[in-house]
């Protein structure tokens, strides 16, 4: 009971919930499938990214290099499909950007488990080279006419209707990505060796290799798979977008996921980190980045409010965290 | 080139090294920009070429004039996302004895000339007349700026305003002036946030030339194209997907191409020691016959832009 | 026995960390169901070798031959698939797993398991826990026992695996009484079994009873071999330490030595509750208590670091303040911790630097530190305590445990405290230098300090005490003088 | 391979400060090679007096943080909202561009005080909220930033008294007033590192928190003293950007953050704490000046100084590592290649 309260899960549901009944409260049409499926919408991209930075921090690692790498992808893709195969299908488009996030994260990986470089700093410097590769040697100018197969992707729904205020809502089909890529990983974290090796491995590197786990091989693995999610996280946000731009914004988005995920309750030294927790961690940057404007808040506030929620969300814990220590000590 | 520097270093007619510094790289309107810049460049043999900071942010647009400095150029052609934010570096390039040519930014101090394609006030006035027809005069509207900086973007949306006031009594404008910093998906954000906070919206004027194509996108997911109206500055490469399916109506623009040409000429007759006079021809198609204000070039002409001639301009 | 198959030949093999010569050339063999002892004083290359073996560190020369197969290097790997496990010193669990999927690991990775089989790992840690006889939580998270405890996961680890040679370093430091017997116990059933195992102790006489060969390093050579029939403890020592050595008994305790602190009615709920004693000027006074007893959280709290609900602590009359180190320091009280890695040591940091911060105040000048001054005093009580440092300013992390654990004595015996609490002060320590610290305990109550001693060593609380309390679930249940104290009768006190 | 350098030289080049100079020192050398007639000018040297000061200040801020296990996040946030203060100070209580010198003295110490006290918070979220350093940080430096767009609206406040200019424009004895200004900092930054007993409990508590708790190190304290100071240094960072912007804006300096991190760590400081030297850092900025610069000159797109500027960092953590002996490197598979034959 009282663990469970003291969860950083249950924290951050309980700051969701009360911010949905203000947001009922200030605004009646606030709880509505429209407004649902703005977040839902909304959540998709940061979702695969985050889930692919608590693959990195349970294996005891920090990538700051996903949205950059996933820029590339996307980008590199898109030039591709436009210019070579200009016919080609979303689902090879969509596997092209996850290979390319995928080779993308080898380099993550080579660096870090084969020379043994540490994590932050290899992803900082990759977060410049992918970039700066890009636009340097790729291209820098935005194509805002995608392909077919990427535009029409982008206006298929999953779900559409017709609140009864007459309000049109939508959810696209990419949102079946989310969840494919949270099963995924749920299973591989905790139904395989490998996802408990990775646990291991950020619970202590040391004690995994004297223990004859391939911590290099497990770690590279592990900058690969994240690379996939990124490129896969990219080409969606394109074509939700509905363009592709090498200086996407979305590089920005890269501190904020790594808040949302440790809101959720995964710890920066590694090892702890939940699927349930960073998406809770998600919805709650995506509820607040969407509604302050509904619950009569200006903008121009948004970014105290999200500060403030993440000084909470990481603060209560923590101070509880310490009293627990202190009690017990 | 290294002969070119010692032929400015002496003083003498070209070929010049002129940097055009834009607001980002990267964006359609500024690609366009470059193109004239090229052409410029190829016509006259000047080494003519053009930069841009990754992000729309005046920090980073002063640091590109720092290196212009440091590189020795012998103009400096700018787009400014803040004029203010500009002073002292484009000083600093004057004292290093640069000429600096200004576009979009008519209260620019440190600058030889600034030329606008027309009087942004009336540009202005003229997008607000589209979007009030559209919208029988009558409902909200909101607007949205590159940044809270950028002169011309504030011009145009206060001479709207200021239109409709006087015009169209039965409109509301209402929140503050969006800002969008030259980026699409901030546009889409902003607009999403307005169309939530304020349900019963008709209107969007955007200045930014990617402003209407966020707003656009999310017209289109909720499948409002036809209940409501967006007009602003753009260009038919960038919004015409929009134009199409109806989620934007209206465009107005100058061609960028042609204004990057101007400055860089302009530029060119600075470091020839020429003067530019009113009524004079800059020969480029709207700058025929401009009107000198101070220091301030205007043009003449700017184009509207609708599904039915959307056709007519290829950029 | 020499007739049975050879496991494990090491031959020749020499290493070196950065200048010093960890292992010099040393020949070493493991049979089959054979248990051989490793002793030798800190720093002798024990743990070296061990590491070698499990294939953590790779030898400079010198070839390991499993098997009769000679492998120029081992990999965690290669070791764990011919079935060496190893109990590390430092025990190298995973502190976020639970304690079924610690002590199942290394045997799941082993049989190559590709999905997690979460009821065959929780019957597997269930049997072996069974085995040591201690019931835990097979759901608890490692990281949140005590060190005992994570000591017992980390020899179930070990167990658990079908190995055929348990390599155990120092398995019992943080062991009492009575899981020691429980572990010997399953030692000689394992021989038994054909299994072999390699034991590290500093506890002299766990070692000759358990094992039937010894091998003895020292200063990284093998300096004397034989069965352990042939040894006993002081011949032992003799080859450990190059000399006979003498433990001193306390010296007998001034009558008239005035009472420094007082602990009155100290409760803390769930830890300890009503304690209270006093501790005179020159006193040592240890406290014995089984695993659990409160003893660790008492000095805690004593030191600041927890805070009690009730009660009052003074010194020299003045009330100390509860639940704040810095005053309690400032007060005069000196804690050594018991988990040196981790509470003791600043491991990346100098050995000069981890002397000096405990004193930094004491070398202001003006604004800015007396560099020289703190430099000077630091290597004077390296000196002191006799810490075999090759270079002061090497790592602190370089030095052997025993070396280590000077280090943070050192530190706070800079700081001229009133009081010491030293909690284990000789875990992992060998027979050398423990006789050493007991000196210098001796040294420095003579001098005017009262001491508090933490251990579950029975023979050193003799050693080195002029009292003993006694703990049992938090509360002191008696109060026994140095010569009514005996080895027997205190072992039987805390086993009852 | 080359003969082995001698002793000393070796001894030397196992400091990673060293090296770095040794790679500033070549990279120097290869623009002046390159573009001797635009590197090796007067004009160069002085637009790179003037360019780096502001965010190397903001490395020293990261520096200190990084040096206890933390970082800071925040300064950008912080030197912005500093400058936005200073700003507001002078454009609406005292008579802007009229100003004297008094005002603009004021405005600058309630800039400062205004960094201390976004320090502080930081401090006291860190040191007793128990707030791990990147999301506190993280967090207080969308709060300063969203102060500052709400202060002021998100629009540039200008209008600034002459003299206000000197600070990011002013030379002194013929030295940019930035340049001196940063070489004051970090001299003193060094010297309290080194020299006095709160820099080496930084660097204790870096090295184990844990540790310092048990040596009775006034945690608390060290850490609230050490946001605070990365706090003031922001302020001052800010107050140069508003000099040399002729302006103040929330948003400003984006990209400094990342710069100042980068520089840190390419200038060997452990991000995990408990190493880091003030002049590596020097060096780094100094380097990434150099490189930038010379790029310039040989026009190749800013783009792709990004790219140079991150393969560097891996280049020099490839040494590092390399140098400082990670054996993990050298354990390969099993080799039973030469001990083998001795058998
Ligand atoms: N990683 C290392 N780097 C440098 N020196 C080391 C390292 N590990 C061990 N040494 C040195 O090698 C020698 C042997 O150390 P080892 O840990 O094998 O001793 P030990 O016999 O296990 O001692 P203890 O009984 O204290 O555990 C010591 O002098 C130690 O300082
Ligand atoms: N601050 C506290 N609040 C509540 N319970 C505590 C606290 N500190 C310790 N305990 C509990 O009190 C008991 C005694 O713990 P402690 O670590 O002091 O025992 P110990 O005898 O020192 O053990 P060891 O042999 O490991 O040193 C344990 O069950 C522990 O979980
Ligand atoms: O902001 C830029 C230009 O300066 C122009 O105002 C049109 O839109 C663009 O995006
Ligand atoms: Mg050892
Ligand atoms: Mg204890």
């Amino acid at each position: 009971m009282s663990s469970l309260l003291g969860r950083n899960e249950t924290l951050v549901a309980g700051v969701i919930l009360a911010f949905c009944m203000v947001g009922a409260l200030a605004d009646p049409g606030f709880l509505s499938i429209p407004t649902l499926m703005d977040l839902l919408r909304a959540g998709i991209v940061l979702g695969i990214l985050a889930v692919g930075v608590l693959v990195v921090l349970v294996s005891g690692g920090i990538d700051v290099s996903t949205t950059s790498l996933a820029i590339v992808a996307l980008y590199v893709t898109t030039l591709f499909v436009q210019n070579v195969t200009p016919e080609m299908g979303w689902p090879l488009a969509f596997l092209l950007a996850a290979v390319v996030g995928a080779l993308l994260g080898a380099i993550n990986g080579l660096l870090i488990a084969g020379l043994g470089l540490p994590t932050l700093i290899v992803t900082l410097g990759t977060l410049s080279v992918f970039r700066g590769f890009l636009l340097t040697f790729v291209g820098s100018r935005l194509i805002s006419n995608l392909p077919g197969g990427l535009r029409d992707f982008s206006r298929a729904m999953m779900i559409r209707g017709t609140n009864a205020d007459g309000s049109f809502y939508s959810l696209p089909w990419a949102f079946a990505f989310l969840v494919g890529v949270v099963v995924l990983t749920w299973f591989l974290l905790y139904r395989t060796m490998l996802g408990r090796q990775v646990f291991a491995i950020g619970g202590s590197m040391e004690s995994a290799r004297r223990i004859g786990i391939p911590v290099r091989r497990v770690q590279f693995l592990v900058f690969v798979y994240v690379g996939a999610l990124g490129g896969l996280a990219g080409i969606i946000h394109a074509s939700l977008a509905r363009v592709a731009n090498p200086q996407d914004l979305l590089l920005n988005q890269q501190l904020p996921v790594l808040a949302a995920v440790v809101l959720g309750g995964a710890r920066l030294e590694g090892g702890t980190g939940t699927l349930t927790g960073t998406l809770l961690g998600v919805s709650l940057i995506v509820l607040v980045s969407n509604s302050l404007i509904a619950l009569g808040i200006p903008n121009t506030f948004q970014s105290i409010v999200i500060g403030f929620l993440i000084l909470l969300g990481t603060g209560l814990p923590a101070w509880q965290a310490r009293r627990a220590q202190r009690r017990a000590a | 080139q290294e002969a070119a520097e010692g032929a400015a270093a002496e003083g003498s007619s070209g070929p010049y090294d002129i940097a055009t510094v834009v607001k980002i790289a990267g964006i359609q309107w500024f690609n366009r920009m470059e193109e004239g810049v090229k052409q410029f460049a190829a016509d006259t043999g000047n080494n003519a070429f053009q930069v841009g900071p990754a992000q729309a942010d005046p920090q980073q647009q002063a640091a590109l004039i720092e290196d212009m400095i440091a590189q020795g150029v012998d103009a400096i052609a700018v787009v400014p996302m803040s004029p203010e934010a500009l002073e002292p570096v484009l000083g600093r390039a004057q004292e290093a004895g640069i000429v600096v040519v200004s576009h979009e930014a008519a209260s620019q101090q440190n600058v030889s000339y600034d030329i606008e394609a027309f009087k942004n006030e009336d540009f202005g006035a003229t997008l607000m007349e589209n979007l009030a027809q559209c919208m029988g005069g009558e409902g909200e509207y909101a607007v949205f700026v590159g940044s809270l900086t950028s002169q011309t973007h504030n011009q145009w949306v206060d001479g709207a305003i200021a239109y409709q006031q006087a015009n169209y009594p039965n409109m509301t404008l209402v929140g503050d002036k969006n800002e969008t910093f030259d980026d699409q998906q901030q546009a889409y954000a902003a607009a999403q946030e307005v169309l939530r906070a304020h349900p019963n919206i008709k209107g969007f004027q955007g200045s930014a030339s990617t402003d209407v194509a966020g707003i656009g996108l999310a017209i289109e997911e909720r499948g409002m194209e036809d209940q409501s109206c967006v007009v602003g500055t753009s260009l038919p490469s960038i919004a015409g997907q929009y134009i199409e399916t109806g989620a934007v109506d209206m465009i107005g623009f100058w061609d960028p191409s042609l204004a990057g040409y101007v400055m860089n000429s302009v530029a060119q007759m600075v470091l020839n020691g020429e003067e530019v006079t009113s009524g004079m021809d800059l020969g480029q198609t709207g700058y025929e016959s401009v009107t000198l204000d101070g220091k301030v070039i205007y043009g003449q002409a700017w184009v509207e832009v609708n599904k039915d001639n959307l056709a007519d301009y290829p950029f | 026995m020499t007739d049975r198959q050879p496991l494990v030949v090491m031959t020749g093999v020499t290493k070196t960390y950065a200048g010093i010569t960890a292992l010099d050339d040393v020949d070493f063999v493991v049979r089959a169901g054979e248990a051989v002892c490793l002793a030798g004083e800190n720093g002798s290359g024990k743990s070296t070798l061990i590491k070698l073996l499990a294939g953590v560190e790779k030898p400079d020369r010198g070839v390991i031959s499993l098997d009769g197969v000679p492998h120029a290097a081992m990999t965690p790997t290669a070791a764990a698939a011919s079935g060496i496990a190893v109990i590390f010193q430092d025990f190298s669990l995973f502190p976020n797993l639970s304690v079924a999927e610690n002590i199942a690991f290394g045997a799941e990775l082993a049989e190559g398991a590709r999905f997690v089989r979460g009821r065959h790992v929780r019957e597997l840690a269930a049997r072996t826990l069974e085995r040591v006889g201690v019931p835990l939580d097979l759901s608890a998270t490692v990281g949140m026992l005590p060190v005992a405890q994570k000591q017992l996961v980390a020899i179930c680890r070990a167990l658990a695996s079908e190995a055929r040679l348990i390599v155990m370093d120092e398995p019992t430091t943080a062991l009492t009484e009575r899981e020691v017997r429980a572990l010997l116990a399953i030692i000689q059933r394992l021989k038994a079994d054909g299994v072999a195992v390699i034991f590290v102790s500093h506890k002299l006489a766990e070692v000759l009873e358990v094992s039937e060969r010894v091998v003895v390093l020292r200063n990284g050579r093998k300096v004397a071999e034989g069965p352990a029939a042939e040894f006993d403890a002081r011949s032992l020592t003799r080859h450990m330490t190059g000399r006979d050595l003498a433990e001193v008994g306390a010296a007998p305790l001034d009558p008239s030595a005035p009472v420094l602190l007082t602990v009155e009615r100290l409760s803390k709920a769930g830890a300890f509750a009503d304690i209270g004693f006093t501790l005179r000027a020159g006193e040592v006074l240890g406290i014995s208590g089984l695993l659990g007893s409160g003893r660790t959280a008492l000095a805690k709290a004593l030191f600041g670091l927890v805070v009690p609900e009730t009660g009052r602590v003074t010194l020299d009359g003045r009330e100390v303040p509860l639940g704040d180190p810095l005053r309690a320091a400032g007060a005069g009280i000196g804690y050594v911790p018991e988990d040196r890695l981790t509470e003791g040591l600043f491991l990346t940091q100098s050995i000069l630097r981890n002397v000096g911060v405990g004193r930094i105040e004491a070398h202001g000048r003006g604004p800015f530190l007396d560099m020289a001054g703190l430099v000077e005093d630091a290597r004077d009580w390296l000196a002191r305590l006799r810490v075999r440092a090759p270079d002061p300013e090497a790592p602190v992390r370089s030095l052997s445990g025993g070396n280590q654990q000077r280090v943070v004595l050192a530190r706070w015996l800079a700081r001229a405290p009133r009081i010491l609490i030293l909690n284990g002060p000789s875990v992992g320590v060998d027979v050398g230098s423990k006789a050493e610290i007991h000196a210098i305990i001796a040294d420095l109550a003579a001098h005017g300090l009262g001491v508090i001693v933490i251990s579950d060593d029975l023979p050193e609380l003799l050693a080195t005490c002029h009292r003993i309390l006694v703990m049992v679930e938090g509360r002191i249940v008696e109060d026994i003088p140095r010569m009514d104290a005996t080895e027997e009768g205190l072992a039987r006190r805390l086993a009852s | 391979m080359t003969a082995a350098p001698a002793p000393r030289v070796s001894r030397l080049l196992a400091q990673p400060e060293a090296r770095l100079a040794l790679i500033m020192v070549l990279v120097f050398a290869v623009m002046a090679a390159l573009a001797p007639e635009r590197f090796l000018t007067p004009q160069n040297a002085t637009s790179m007096a003037f360019q780096f000061p502001e965010f190397a200040i903001l490395a020293l801020a990261i520096t200190i943080t990084m040096l206890t296990g933390g970082i800071d996040l925040s300064i950008v946030g912080i030197a912005n909202c500093c400058a936005i203060v200073a700003s507001l100070l002078l454009t609406r209580l005292a008579p802007g561009a009229e100003a004297g010198v008094g005002w603009l003295l004021l405005s600058y110490a309630a800039a400062l005080a205004a960094g201390a006290a976004a320090g502080l918070f930081n401090g006291v979220l860190i040191a007793f909220g128990g707030l791990p350093p990147i999301l506190a940080t993280l967090g207080s430096g969308l709060i300063f930033t969203g102060l500052a767009v709400a202060l002021t609206g998100g629009t540039a406040i200008m209008g600034f008294p002459a003299s206000a200019a000197w600070l990011g424009n002013g030379s002194v004895l013929g030295l940019p007033v930035p340049l001196v200004v940063f070489g004051l900092l970090a001299a003193g930054l060094s010297l309290v590192l080194s020299r006095t007993g709160f820099g080496l409990k930084v660097q204790m508590f870096g090295a184990n928190p844990l540790a310092a708790r048990y040596a009775a190190v006034d945690i608390e304290r060290l850490l609230l003293r050490v946001y605070v100071a990365s706090g003031m240094l922001a302020a001052i960072a800010g107050l140069i950007i508003m000099s040399r912007a002729n302006s103040a804006k929330a948003d400003y300096g984006q990209s400094y953050t990342l710069l100042a991190v980068l520089i840190a760590v390419l200038g060997g400081v452990n991000p995990y704490g408990g190493y880091g030297r003030v002049v590596g850092v020097v060096l780094a900025v100094l380097t990434m000046q150099f490189l930038s610069s010379g790029l310039n000159m040989l026009q190749v797109s800013n783009f792709a100084r990004e790219l140079i500027w991150g393969a560097l960092l891996i280049l020099v953590m490839v040494i590092n590592t390399r140098t400082w002996g990670f054996r993990r490197l050298r354990r390969r598979l099993p080799t039973a290649a030469p001990q083998g034959e001795t058998r």
